[in-house]
């Protein structure tokens, strides 16, 4: 287990500093390449047929006309991917399941939602692949379709799966259903705790999916050779398990297939898992061309997983003294067409903020005819958190208490125990709190028709699977190659860590992605796990090659390896004088290398444990227009414990844009679709994500308490910041008109209504 | 398909009556060309006009203004002299898109595609703006209520081009306004607009006033009944109330992705009564 | 020192769906491969869930499954599902 | 389908390039000269990432015919540094880390560029408003004001 430098001690050089990131300037000059930006030469452009339809049966799909059109070079369906087993493999919470997988990639027996790909074409130019799709004649037998979380759990609702037992039930259900999950977490008696409760709230919250909205929509160029090798240009947020899913769907030896990063133009959970790429190897592989895909924006909002949509009900009990002794809740999770949204995240994180004995969550996974949900920021934990936090806020007013004194008065500390079993280890939670609590703005006094909101939110944070390789250049400069697609930055907390360990400046170090031919595994940037897991592995990388320098030092200097030391970038051993100190710098060192025994460099692959959790603790002011119901937030204030930043401007910049995004799921995001099952906005125009003028300066407050499992305390950043913010809008709204809301977004109608005497919620 | 960008009305007018498949006139192109790349118009030829001087032109003439239809709206805009004389119809031009769209979007284009949630419209209606049209059969003028007669539809016949917007000489102590409703601050499509242009008298009564309605029914609307409410009024507390409720009661909304009904006709009137409040500060000579 | 066995914990759902309903075990192991193979024996077949589907919390620090982890005498083992976020 | 001949000039030379009548000068832009700094996110004219001038003008290229090129001036991303010498606001947005994933990137900076041309000292609620019509995902747009601000401030000294 690598040491902490914990604050007091050795003085940090670089960590913490600012500096520009090593992939800064090819982004400000259009030159970085992102998924689309890919060409080879004979190239075909790959396009996709959706179906028109929510549900219905496929009778039959003839292509013979698309591929007897000039130009085209290819034409497929789900006939040209390899059929796979029916089981649910690898973790419980994504419960993988490739017969559902590849289905999704391509339709097979039923199309499950408007925009499910049935056949895709190849040819040479957009114009006349576009030709060919109007060419492919698919006869449907139109099903009846259903949308809605709660009319697919009713007993007479259209089955998307006719066979599909409801899993975690004993004893098991006789009939088949939309439901595919129940789960279940318990600790203590919840009766029992309900039952010395003074107060009792509870209420019923309703959430819309909504999208992770990156502007990059799905790209990728794949070039599939005659002897079975392939390679692939993706921006993904995990090129390694790009590679994994990709090669098992097209039905390839992993081997045998190369992925290159291209930047990824913003993922946030949804570019976790192939939509594209299995299409375009496929293509390739039967035109025997070079194939690029990219979607259009409506593709991505009609076929690419959003996040759940939920009804949910929460209940909370309290002494008048305002400690919970029990709390229950009940998350019915839209997974869309396919089994498996976050619901079990939602389960695990809901509660886990605070210390009660008696908890029970229920959790439920509901398939209906939308796209199948994808990951997005904390997958499942905002949304639970809106529930309860909305729920706190009601308990933390039902006795005149100030919300953020009741949330700390029960927050969860080392000792305290999960509702999933395990005890909290790491501080933190009540930090954040407290520094929020000190923020001046938190004690500003608000105007007319103005709401202050507060909520916390937990999140897990991960570790896991990654490699790093550090070489010593032939002129001292190093080169940090990972594995880890970079999102937002990490490569310059990389060369940061890297620099601060090996004691040399940032600008001697370069930091690259490295292809899956070019480094060992490395698991995908999500989960808040890359500057945890891929930071330790560069550190531990930076080690070893302290150690060969020492040793490359101690034969030029003809001494033995114990007397020499490393430090600020040298080798250093006692002079020949008292005092004397004898130093070799690194770039002494390399230029020896050869006479020494070769290039200096080190990989190390690890699977890192010893994760830390991620808290965030926030509060925002809102105004509310009485007349239209319109909402302004005026003021956002979020706190975050990131254990230590590595680079604090992109650490702030993770956290604005959390805030960001929860602030659109609170107010306008929303999936809206027509009677047929045809999603209604499925464009930037009526799917509306925040633009500049819509929000207010975002103040992130950074709480560091280092978490002693990584060399630097780092802590996930990535997601925790998400989770308070729907619930601090809707309880700043709800305070500022008087009234609870209880649906998301909280679009003018909704809260015109609310403020409607007569109807009020 | 054919793409032509002929220099003279004349020689416009001569392409358009010589099509003989779907012809479609290019402006601005900031909904045509949406409509193109999502398949729904499919045109054999495309007209573009913006190369045409009376149409891309700005004339002040004795007091009025003559606008060229395929003028963008950034021009109309940066136009100081009429910005100043209109304020109320820049309030609906600055609110067609983004900066980006409004460096191509024109006038023309917006009451062409008559959509019933155009913002410049009820600006525009408000403020009594004429068309100029020129088609095979020579010129006419028209009301701009005239024109768009249902989603998509204008009253305008084969062949026809709107070529400019006049707006007469404004009296003195007239002022005008255009706000809307939507739930994001820019970029976003009117869920309700209002469009009110009034003038006092010296004593700061309402002598004359127009009101217009846009995304409450299949068109912009006029709303006679609610400018009544003011005419004659102080424009104070109790007129502007009326004219809410007129204007309220005129609407013929419907439900869509956009806003319910009910939503509509509730926040048309307040749009109208806080359109009408700055319109009569401007009249009065503030801000 | 103290031979006391470590006590290994499962949620309910784990449990449920992999033990016949029992939630907790007592198992003497020095490390995370020998309570895996312990348990495997007793109930054929987990050990394979527990690698694919789990993540360990030993004494509450959260560690992928590793068959290296150290197990001391008389701690707290809980097998909880594996995370993944966005 | 014969193709239309459009010469033009873009980030200062002169180009001559044929195009389909329906392409977008976006199109042409990536896929015919290989521009791909320009980008595309929406097709729709609702994001901005596409964002170009021509002849001055701020638009959206992917509301654009290639044809109507014909003429005009056209000024992209990759035109933007002076050769080696970055723009300031290019500096500013490394400076201030207003850029996460970037993929808006290019088009942002086109557009205050644009703003500080016809306004060079923009508030933070004329720039927020400006830049309305490019979305960011990633950043919530704090350090994007900044670093436009803190840009228009040095380029004022100069």
């Amino acid at each position: 287990m690598p040491d902490t430098i914990t604050p007091g001690e050795k003085k940090l050089r670089v960590v913490g500093t600012r500096p520009v990131r090593p992939d800064g300037v090819p982004k400000v000059t259009g030159l970085a390449r992102f998924g689309a930006d890919y060409s080879l030469p004979g190239m075909l452009w790959g396009k996709i047929l959706r179906s028109p339809h929510a549900h219905a049966r496929i009778r039959s799909i003839d292509t013979s006309q698309a591929l007897a059109l000039p130009g085209v070079k290819a034409v497929m369906t789900a006939a040209d991917l390899p059929e796979q087993k029916f089981e649910y493999v690898g973790p419980e919470r994504t419960a993988a399941n490739f017969w559902h997988m590849t289905r999704g990639i391509m339709a097979r027996e039923k199309v499950l939602f408007e925009g499910h790909a049935v056949a895709a074409v190849a040819a040479i130019s957009k114009m006349v692949a576009d030709e060919a799709l109007r060419l492919i004649k698919v006869d449907y037998e139109v099903l009846p379709h259903v949308i809605d979380v709660e009319q697919a759990m009713q007993p007479d609702a259209p089955l998307l799966f006719e066979d599909m037992i409801t899993r975690g039930v004993e004893p098991a259900p006789d009939k088949p259903s939309n439901i595919s999950k129940r789960i279940e977490f318990k600790i203590g008696d919840i009766e029992a705790g309900f039952a010395a409760a003074d107060k009792i709230v509870e209420n019923t919250y309703r959430t819309k999916p909504v999208h992770q909205g990156y502007i990059e929509p799905q790209a990728c160029l794949a070039r599939f050779d005659a002897d079975g090798q392939a390679e692939l240009w993706a921006s993904s947020q995990g090129h390694f398990v790009i590679r994994a899913l990709t090669s098992r769907l097209v039905g390839m030896e992993v081997g045998n297939l190369r992925v290159y990063p291209a930047e990824i133009g913003g993922g946030f959970g949804g570019k976790n898992v192939p939509y594209v790429e299995p299409v375009a190897l496929v293509l390739s592989r039967k035109s025997g061309h070079p194939v690029k895909i990219v979607l259009s924006r409506d593709e991505v909002f009609r076929a690419c997983g959003p996040a759940a949509g939920s009804v949910m009900t929460v209940k909370i009990g309290i002494t008048k003294d305002g400690k919970i002794v029990a709390a229950d809740g009940v998350f019915t999770f839209q997974a869309g067409a396919f089994p498996t949204s976050p619901v079990m995240n939602a389960c695990m994180c809901g509660f886990t903020p605070y210390d009660i004995a008696n908890v029970r969550s229920v959790g439920y996974d509901v398939v209906s005819n939308r796209p199948k949900t994808a990951a997005y920021r904390a997958p499942g934990s905002p949304i639970s958190a809106y529930a309860v936090e909305s729920t706190m806020d009601m308990a933390a007013a039902s006795i005149g208490m100030d919300p953020l004194q009741f949330r700390l008065k029960n927050v969860a500390k080392p000792g305290t125990q999960t509702v999933w079993g395990p005890k909290h280890t790491h501080e933190g939670f009540a930090e954040t709190i407290r520094a929020l609590m000190q923020n001046p703005a938190y004690s500003t006094p608000l105007g007319k028709n103005q709401g202050r909101g507060v909520a916390v939110g937990y999140w897990f944070n991960n570790g896991g699977e990654s490699s790093a390789n550090v070489h010593v250049n032939e002129d001292g400069t190093v080169l940090v190659a990972t594995g880890s697609s970079d999102l937002s930055g990490t490569r310059a907390s990389m060369a940061l860590m890297a620099a601060e360990t090996l004691g040399i400046d940032y600008d001697k170090v370069r930091a690259i992605v490295a292809d899956t031919g070019s480094i060992g595994f490395c698991g995908i940037s999500a989960g808040s796990r890359t500057t945890f897991a891929t930071g330790i592995a560069v550190v531990q990388a930076c080690r070893k090659v302290i150690d060969e320098l020492r040793a490359r030092a101690a034969m030029i200097w003809d001494a033995k390896v114990e007397d020499v030391v490393w430090e600020d970038g040298c080798a250093k051993r006692a002079g020949k004088g008292p005092g004397e100190v004898e130093t070799l710098p690194i770039k002494a060192i390399a230029a020896k290398r050869t006479v020494t025994g070769g290039p200096i460099s080190a990989e190390v692959s690890v699977n890192a444990g010893g994760v830390a959790p991620g808290f965030a603790a926030e509060f925002c002011d809102v105004e509310v227009d009485p007349e239209t119901g319109a909402v302004k937030v005026l003021r956002f204030v979020a706190a975050q414990d990131v254990g230590r930043a590595i680079h604090p401007a992109l650490v702030e910049g993770q956290i604005q844009g959390g805030v960001a995004q929860g602030i659109g799921w609170a107010l306008n995001e929303e999936y809206i679709y027509d009677d047929a099952g045809r999603l209604a906005n499925p464009g930037f125009l009526d799917y509306r994500i925040p633009v500049a003028s819509d929000l207010p300066k975002i103040e992130a407050v950074l709480v560091e308490v280092p978490n002693p499992n990584h060399p630097f305390g780092a802590k996930g950043v990535g997601e925790a910041n998400i989770v308070p913010s729907l619930a601090a809008v809707s309880n700043a709204v709800s305070r500022a008109i008087g009234r609870r809301m209880t649906e998301l977004p909280m679009s003018p109608p909704k809260v015109l209504r609310a403020l409607d005497p007569q109807r009020g919620s | 398909m054919r793409y032509e960008a002929p220099r003279t009305l004349k020689a416009a007018l001569a392409l358009l009556s010589g099509a003989n498949g779907h012809a479609r006139i290019l402006a601005g192109g900031t909904d045509l060309l949406i409509g193109m790349r999502a398949g729904h118009v499919i045109p054999e030829l495309l007209v573009d006009v913006k190369g045409i001087p009376e149409m891309t032109s700005i004339v002040a003439k004795n007091g009025g203004f003559r606008l060229g239809a395929a003028v963008s709206c950034m021009e109309l805009i940066e136009h100081k002299a009429f910005a100043k004389a209109w304020p109320g119809v820049i309030d609906g031009i600055k609110l067609i898109g983004s900066i980006q769209v409004k460096g191509r979007a024109t006038l023309g284009g917006n009451l062409c595609n008559a959509s019933p949630a155009a913002d410049s419209v009820p600006a525009m209606i408000a403020a009594e703006a004429l068309v100029s049209i020129a088609g095979p059969n020579g010129k006419r003028e028209a009301r701009v209520e005239d024109i768009a007669i249902g989603p998509g539809k204008t009253s305008l016949a084969k062949g026809e081009i709107i070529t400019s917007f006049l707006l007469p000489r404004r009296l003195p102590h007239s002022g005008g306004a255009y706000l809307r409703f939507t739930p994001r601050t820019e970029m976003d499509i009117a869920v309700v607009g209002a469009g009110v242009n009034l003038t006092l008298d010296k004593s700061g009564r309402c002598l004359q006033a127009r009101v217009s309605l846009g995304a409450v029914a299949d068109r912009a609307l006029l709303v006679p009944e609610a400018a009544a409410a003011l005419i004659g009024s102080r424009v104070d507390a109790a007129a502007l109330e009326n004219l809410a409720a007129a204007a309220s009661a005129a609407c013929r909304p419907i439900d869509d992705k956009r806003g319910t009904k009910e939503f509509r006709i509730k926040v048309a009137g307040v749009m109208a009564r806080r359109a009408a409040e700055i319109a009569l500060a401007r009249a009065r000579g503030k801000n | 020192m103290s031979e006391a066995p470590a006590r290994v914990v499962f949620t309910s759902d784990f449990s449920d769906r992999y033990t016949g309903g029992v939630k907790e075990f007592e198992i003497e192991a020095k490390n995370l491969r020998g309570v895996i193979k312990a348990l495997d024996e007793l109930c054929p077949g987990l050990g394979e869930h527990l690698e694919e589907e789990t993540t360990v919390a030993i004494d509450g620090e959260v560690q992928d499954v590793g068959y290296y982890q150290a197990i001391r005498p008389g701690c707290e083992i809980f097998f909880i599902p594996k995370i993944e976020g966005g | 389908m014969a193709k239309q001949h459009v010469a033009a000039t873009i980030n200062g030379d002169a180009v001559e390039f044929l195009c389909e009548t329906h392409q977008t000068l976006l199109d042409v832009l990536r896929d015919e000269l290989g521009l791909t700094g320009t980008k595309e996110g929406c097709g729709t004219g609702d994001c901005g990432a596409c964002s170009v001038t021509i002849d001055g003008r701020l638009v959206c290229s992917c509301l654009v015919l290639g044809v109507e090129a014909k003429g005009k001036s056209i000024q992209t991303i990759e035109g933007m540094a002076a050769g080696a010498e970055l723009h300031p606001l290019q500096r500013k947005f490394l400076e201030h880390a207003g850029l996460q994933c970037g993929i808006c990137t290019p088009g942002i900076l086109i557009a205050a560029r644009s703003l500080l041309e016809r306004n060079p000292d923009p508030t933070e609620e004329e720039i927020r408003l400006w830049l309305a019509g490019n979305l960011c995902r990633c950043t919530g747009y704090n350090k994007i004001v900044d670093a436009v601000l803190d840009a228009a401030r040095e380029m004022r000294r100069k």
